[in-house]
C-alpha cells in the first residue's frame, strides 16, 4: 500500500551524462514494491517545481532494505534529483500503481526496452529469469546511437537472449527497436498466442507497441508515462483512453496496460 | 477536557472542529487518501464536483505545471450522482468530519436534480454549488460570470434543499464582489472562493496547446495574491461567511486568508504537493493560537490592520 | 547585405527590427537600463505610463515578491508629460530603436491632453495607452473594465492624434475580447495584453497588507498562462494586431505568445531579474528561425495547431 | 558605473550561526566601489526566488580584484546564497547606489550598526581610519546578546573607540545601541555640529537614528534596506519618503541619505 515516507539518499550514481541511478533506502518500498510499480518523489523543498516526479522502480536490493530509480535529467525536477547525495533525504510516496503480470511457465518472454524505458523492464527480468528458463527470455534493447545505450553489458552478462539496435546503427541493428522486434517475431515464426511480451520506451514507441499487438493479438504489457499531478487517484488528471473510449488514470489504474487496450497518440 | 485553543468554526449552523478544509476536485472522494492522511483530523472533506450523469472528463493531457503553478482541464469527470450515492457516501457517511458535496451541472434544473437526489441522503453536511468550473463547454464557469445567471441558478437551488448552501465563485469576472452580492441574494449561506483561473500552455515543439482541452484551470501558489484580493474584497463587503481558497500551502499562507476576511479556508494543489498539508495546517493553525496566546481561531478573521 | 532571417514587424504602418518590446513601467524611460544592454538591439522601447501632471504615486512599500511573480503599486510616478519631453525625450530620440509612450490619466480629458502635447513631439513612432492600471484610485483600470468606457476613452484620443494607438488591456474583466472589440471599433491600432492582476500579500506579523496600497499588480512567469490564454482568445476573435505581455523570461516563452496569436510581445518583469532577457530573447529568437529555416518570424504568428 | 557580471565565488565563509561572508572576483567593482554602494545578486538559475537581493559591499580586496558581502539568512534567497561555493559563478550587477560622504577632518566620527549594519559600516571605517585619528572614531556595535554579536574582536585590534551594547546585557552595556550612542554624545557632551554620524541596521533602529538627528540637527548619514525590484531606478519600486513629501529611489537616489530628510516608519 501507498505510504508517504522520508526516504534517505544512499547512493546516487551517474551513468552516462545525463542518467543517474538513485538508491534510497526504504524498507516499506523495497519489501512491497513489484516490478511495474513506481514512486512520486517531491524533488525541491521548496516548491519549486512544485509537483511531484514519477519514477519507475528500477530495482530492489537484495536485503530489502533499499531501491533504486533510473533517471534521465531532462527538466528541472531532475536536474534538481541529480544533485541528491548520500545524507540527503527525499520525501517519496510508494508503492504507487498496478504491476507487471508475470507470463504462464510455457510462454516465450520478451521484453522490449526503448531508452529509460530499461527502467521498469530492469525489476521485472530480475524477477523473470529467477523462475524462467534463461534462454525462453529475449531482451530487445533499443537505443538511439551508442552514446545513449544502458546496460547492454549487464544484460549480456544475465544470460538471457539480448537484442540490441540503435536508431544510427552505432552498436547493434539499425533502426527502431519495435520494427527489429516485429521483424525478430516473423523470422522465427513464433505463435503469438505463446508470446508474452512486456514493453516500456517513449510515448511513439509503446504507439507502435500498440499497433503491433492489435494487429497481432498479441499479450503484450506496456508501462504508460504521463504527466501526474496527486499520483494517488485522486486528481483524474493522468487519464489514458481505453478501446471503449473510457479513460483510466495512469497512476492507479496503471501505469501497466494491456497493450491491445488502449488507445495512444 | 476542554480545549484551551480553539479552532471551530461554525457556519451556517454546521460546526468545523477546525477551518481546514479540502478542495474539490483535489482529493478525488475522499477515500484516496485514506491511506496518506487521518481524515478526521481535517475541518471537511469536499467532493470532486458530482453531476447528474457520469462524465468521462475531457481527453489528456489534462495537467501541466506552470511556474508555481499548473493547469488542469480535467472537465468534470465524475461517476454520476447515483453511483456516487451508492459507491462514495458509505465511505464518507463513517468519517468523523464534515462532508461537503460539491455539485455541477451544464443547466440549472441538472444542477437542481442532482441536490434533489443528495437531499435524501444522510451523512452529508454541506453542498458546494460549482458555478466557476471552466473546463466544460456548457455550465460551470457560465453560470458564475454574471450576477443575474449566478442568482438564477442558487435560487433554484436553494428552493429545492434544505442543506446550507455554499456558492463557489469564479475569479475570471469584473467584479466578483457583485457576483457574491447576487448569491447572497438568492439565498446562499456562505461563498467560496476562488476557482481556478482560464490559462493556457503551448508546446513549442509541437506547436500545439499542451492540453487536451487547449485552455485550463491555473491553480497553485501563483494565483494566492490573485485570491487573496478577492477574499479580501469580498469579506469587506458582503455580509456572508467567506471561505479562501487559492495557492495555500502552509500555515502562513492561511493565516494570510484568515487575517484577510475567510472563516475557513480550502487546500487545493498543495495535496498533491503534500498530501499532510491539510493536516499540517490544522497543527500549524493550533501552533499559532498557543504562540500568540489567542483563544479562539475566529478571533483572527478579518483582522487585518489597515491604516 | 540583406537579412536572411527576418525578425522584422510592422504594425499600424511602424517598421520595428524585430518583435521584441520592453513593457511599460519596467523600463524606467529607457536610460535607466543604457549602461546595461544596448538598447538599439530593441524592436522598441515603451516608456513608464506618462500623465499630465507629475505623480509622487503610492506610499512604500510598493512592491513585493510572491511565488513565480510579483505585485507593485508604484500608482503612475512620473515625471508628468512636459517634463518628460524636456528631459527625456532628447535620450529617446538618439536611439535607434522604435519609442513607444505610455499614457494614462484620471479623465478622459486629461488622457487627450497628454496625447495632444505628446503630438507636437518628435521622435515618438506609437502611444501606448493604459487603459489597465490596477494601482490608481481614479481612471487606470476603471476605463479598461468595460467596454463602453474603453471605447469611449480610445476614440477621443484617436480623434486628437495621428500617432498609431496601442490599447493596453486588463485581465481583470469578465470577457477581455468584448473589451478588444470595443476599442477596436474606436479606432486602436493594435492592442497589448495583458496588464497586471490584481493581487494582494499580507504580512502575518503585523497584520498588515504588505503593499502600502494595500492591493497591487501581479506579474511575472505566474501570470504567464492567464496572458497566453487572453492572447490566444483576442488574437483569434478580433482583426486586429496583438502584442502579447505577461511572464516572458525566455526565447521559449515568447515563441508561445507568437504562436498563440501575437505578432509583438513585451518583457516586464525579466527586466528585474535579467537586464538581458530583452537582447537574449531577440538573439534567441533569430537562432530559432536559423534552427527551423523559417524566413519570417511573421510566419510563426498564429500558428498554434489546433486538432 | 553598474555593470552586470558574473563573479566567480572565491570563498563563502559562516561567520555564525546564520551569518556568511562571500567573497567573489570582480575587479570591475573591487575598483570602483564606495562605501555604501552596493550590489544586485541573481540568487538562483532557475528564477525561484524570481528577483534579485540587494547587498551592500562590505569589504574590497587591498589588490582590488575581490570584494565580500556580508549576509544572513533570513529568506529563500539568502539560504541559496549560503550554499555558494568556490567554482560556483553568481551573476551580478554592480556597483549600485551612492556612498557616504566623507567628513571633514576636525569633526568626530561615530559609526553606529546594529545587527548586520556592520556590513557597509566596515568598508566605510576601513576608508576612515586611512585618513583619521583613530582616536576620532568610535565604533557603537549593537546586537540582540552575546551570540549575534560580530566584529567586536576584529573591532578592538583597530585601534578605534569601541562601544558594544547587547539588547539583553549578555555582553557589553545593556539596552539598544541608540540609546547608548545618545547618552554617550550627552556624557561627554559633544557639540553635535562638531559630530559626523553613519549608520545602519534594522529599520526601527534607523528610525530612532532619524529622531535622534532631527532633534539635534546631527549629520547623520544612514543606509536604508526596502524590497527592490529593478535596482537600477527603472521601477521606482523603493521609495523613501523625504520630509517634503517628494519620494526617493532607494537604490539609485540612495541607499545613503541624510537621517535628518528622511521620514522612516
Ligand atoms: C509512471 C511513471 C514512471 C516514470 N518512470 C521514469 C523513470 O523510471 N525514469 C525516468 O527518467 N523518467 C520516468 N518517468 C518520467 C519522469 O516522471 C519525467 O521525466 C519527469 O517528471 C520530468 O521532470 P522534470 O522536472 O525533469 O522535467 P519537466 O521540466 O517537467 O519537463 C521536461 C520534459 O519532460 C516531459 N515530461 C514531464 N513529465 C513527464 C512525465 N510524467 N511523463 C513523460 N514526460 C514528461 C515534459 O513534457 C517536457 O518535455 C516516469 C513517468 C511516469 C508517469
Ligand atoms: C541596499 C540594500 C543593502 C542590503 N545589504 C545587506 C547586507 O549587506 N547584508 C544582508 O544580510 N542584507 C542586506 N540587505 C537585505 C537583503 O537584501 C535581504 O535580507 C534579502 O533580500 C532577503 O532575501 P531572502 O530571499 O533571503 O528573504 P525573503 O524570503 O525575500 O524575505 C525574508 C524576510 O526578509 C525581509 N526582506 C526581504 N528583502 C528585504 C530587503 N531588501 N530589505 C529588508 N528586508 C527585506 C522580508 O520582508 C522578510 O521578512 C540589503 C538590502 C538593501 C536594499
Ligand atoms: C486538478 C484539479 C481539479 C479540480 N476540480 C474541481 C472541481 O471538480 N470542482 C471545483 O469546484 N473545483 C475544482 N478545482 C478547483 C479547486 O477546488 C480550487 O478552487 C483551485 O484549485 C484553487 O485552489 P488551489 O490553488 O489551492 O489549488 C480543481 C482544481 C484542480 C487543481
Ligand atoms: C513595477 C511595475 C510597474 C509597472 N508600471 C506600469 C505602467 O506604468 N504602465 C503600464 O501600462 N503598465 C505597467 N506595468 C505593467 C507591465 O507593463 C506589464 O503589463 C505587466 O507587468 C505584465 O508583464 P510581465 O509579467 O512581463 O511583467 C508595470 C509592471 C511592473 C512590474
Ligand atoms: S495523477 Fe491524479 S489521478 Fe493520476
Ligand atoms: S528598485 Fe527599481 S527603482 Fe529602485
Amino acid at each position: 500500500m501507498v505510504h508517504q515516507l522520508v526516504a534517505p539518499v544512499l547512493s546516487n550514481e551517474k551513468l552516462q551524462k545525463k542518467v543517474f541511478k538513485l538508491t534510497l533506502f526504504s524498507p516499506h518500498i523495497s519489501k512491497t514494491a513489484k516490478p511495474g510499480n513506481f514512486v512520486h518523489i517531491k524533488v525541491s523543498s521548496n516548491n519549486y517545481p512544485l509537483l511531484r516526479r514519477a519514477f519507475s522502480i528500477h530495482r530492489v536490493g537484495k536485503n530489502k532494505t533499499e531501491f533504486e530509480i533510473l533517471f534521465k535529467v531532462v527538466g528541472k525536477g531532475t536536474e534538481i534529483l541529480s544533485r541528491k547525495a548520500p545524507g540527503d533525504i527525499v520525501d517519496v510516496l510508494g508503492p504507487i500503481g498496478n504491476s507487471f503480470s508475470l507470463p504462464q511457465k510455457e510462454k516465450e518472454v520478451m521484453l522490449v526496452a526503448g531508452g529509460m524505458g530499461i527502467a521498469p523492464l530492469w525489476f521485472l527480468l530480475n524477477q523473470l529469469i529467477k523462475r524462467f528458463d534463461k534462454d525462453k527470455v529475449t531482451f530487445f534493447l533499443g537505443a538511439k546511437s551508442k552514446e545513449e545505450l544502458l546496460y547492454a553489458k549487464k544484460l549480456n552478462s544475465m544470460g538471457s537472449n539480448l537484442i540490441v539496435a540503435t536508431d544510427d546503427g552505432s552498436v547493434g541493428r539499425k533502426g527502431l527497436i519495435t520494427e527489429i522486434f516485429k521483424k525478430e517475431i516473423k523470422k522465427k515464426k513464433y505463435d503469438p498466442r505463446k508470446l508474452a511480451v512486456y514493453s516500456c520506451g517513449p510515448q511513439m514507441m509503446l504507439k507502435r507497441m500498440t499497433d503491433i499487438a492489435k494487429r497481432l493479438d498479441l499479450f503484450c504489457q506496456i508501462s504508460l508515462e504521463i504527466h501526474m499531478a496527486c499520483g494517488v487517484g485522486a486528481c483524474w488528471g493522468c487519464v489514458v483512453q481505453k478501446k471503449d473510449g473510457i479513460y483510466k488514470r495512469v497512476c492507479v489504474d496503471g501505469p501497466v496496460f494491456d497493450a491491445r487496450e488502449v488507445n495512444l497518440e | 477536557m476542554r480545549q484551551k485553543y480553539d479552532l471551530s468554526v461554525n457556519v451556517a449552523g454546521v460546526r468545523f472542529s477546525n477551518p481546514v478544509l479540502v478542495a474539490s476536485g483535489t482529493f478525488g472522494y475522499g477515500e484516496e487518501y485514506d491511506a496518506l492522511i487521518d481524515l478526521s483530523k481535517l475541518g471537511g472533506v469536499i467532493t470532486k464536483s458530482i453531476t447528474l450523469n457520469p462524465r468521462e472528463g475531457n481527453p489528456a493531457p489534462r495537467t501541466v505545471e506552470t511556474p508555481s503553478g499548473m493547469l488542469n482541464a480535467i472537465g468534470l469527470a465524475n461517476l454520476g450522482v447515483e453511483n456516487f450515492i451508492k459507491e462514495k457516501i458509505p465511505f464518507l457517511r463513517k468519517l468523523e468530519t464534515r462532508i461537503i458535496v460539491n455539485v455541477a451541472g451544464s443547466t440549472i434544473g441538472e444542477y437542481v436534480e442532482v441536490v434533489k437526489r443528495l437531499s435524501r441522503c444522510r451523512g452529508i453536511d454541506m453542498l458546494e454549488i460549482n458555478i466557476s468550473c471552466p473546463n466544460v463547454e456548457q455550465g460551470g464557469l457560465a453560470f458564475g460570470s454574471n450576477p443575474e445567471s449566478a442568482f438564477a441558478c442558487i435560487k433554484q437551488i436553494k428552493d429545492h434543499t434544505s442543506y446550507p448552501i455554499i456558492a463557489k465563485l469564479s475569479p475570471n469576472v469584473t467584479d466578483i464582489v457583485e457576483v457574491a452580492c447576487a448569491v447572497k441574494e438568492a439565498g446562499a449561506d456562505a461563498v467560496s472562493l476562488i476557482n481556478t483561473l482560464i490559462g493556457m500552455a503551448i508546446d513549442t515543439e509541437k506547436r500545439k496547446p499542451i492540453l487536451g482541452n487547449i485552455t485550463g484551470g491555473l491553480s497553485g501558489p501563483a494565483i494566492k495574491p490573485v485570491a487573496l484580493a478577492m477574499v479580501w474584497k469580498v469579506a469587506k463587503a458582503v455580509n456572508l461567511p467567506v471561505i479562501g481558497i487559492g495557492g495555500i500551502l502552509n500555515t502562513q499562507d492561511a493565516l494570510e486568508f484568515l487575517l484577510a476576511g475567510a472563516c475557513m479556508i480550502q487546500i487545493g494543489t498543495a495535496n498533491f504537493v503534500d498530501p499532510q498539508t491539510s493536516v499540517k495546517i490544522v497543527n500549524g493553525l493550533n501552533g499559532y493560537l498557543k504562540e500568540k496566546r489567542i483563544k479562539r481561531i475566529t478571533d483572527l478573521v478579518g483582522r487585518l490592520k489597515i491604516n
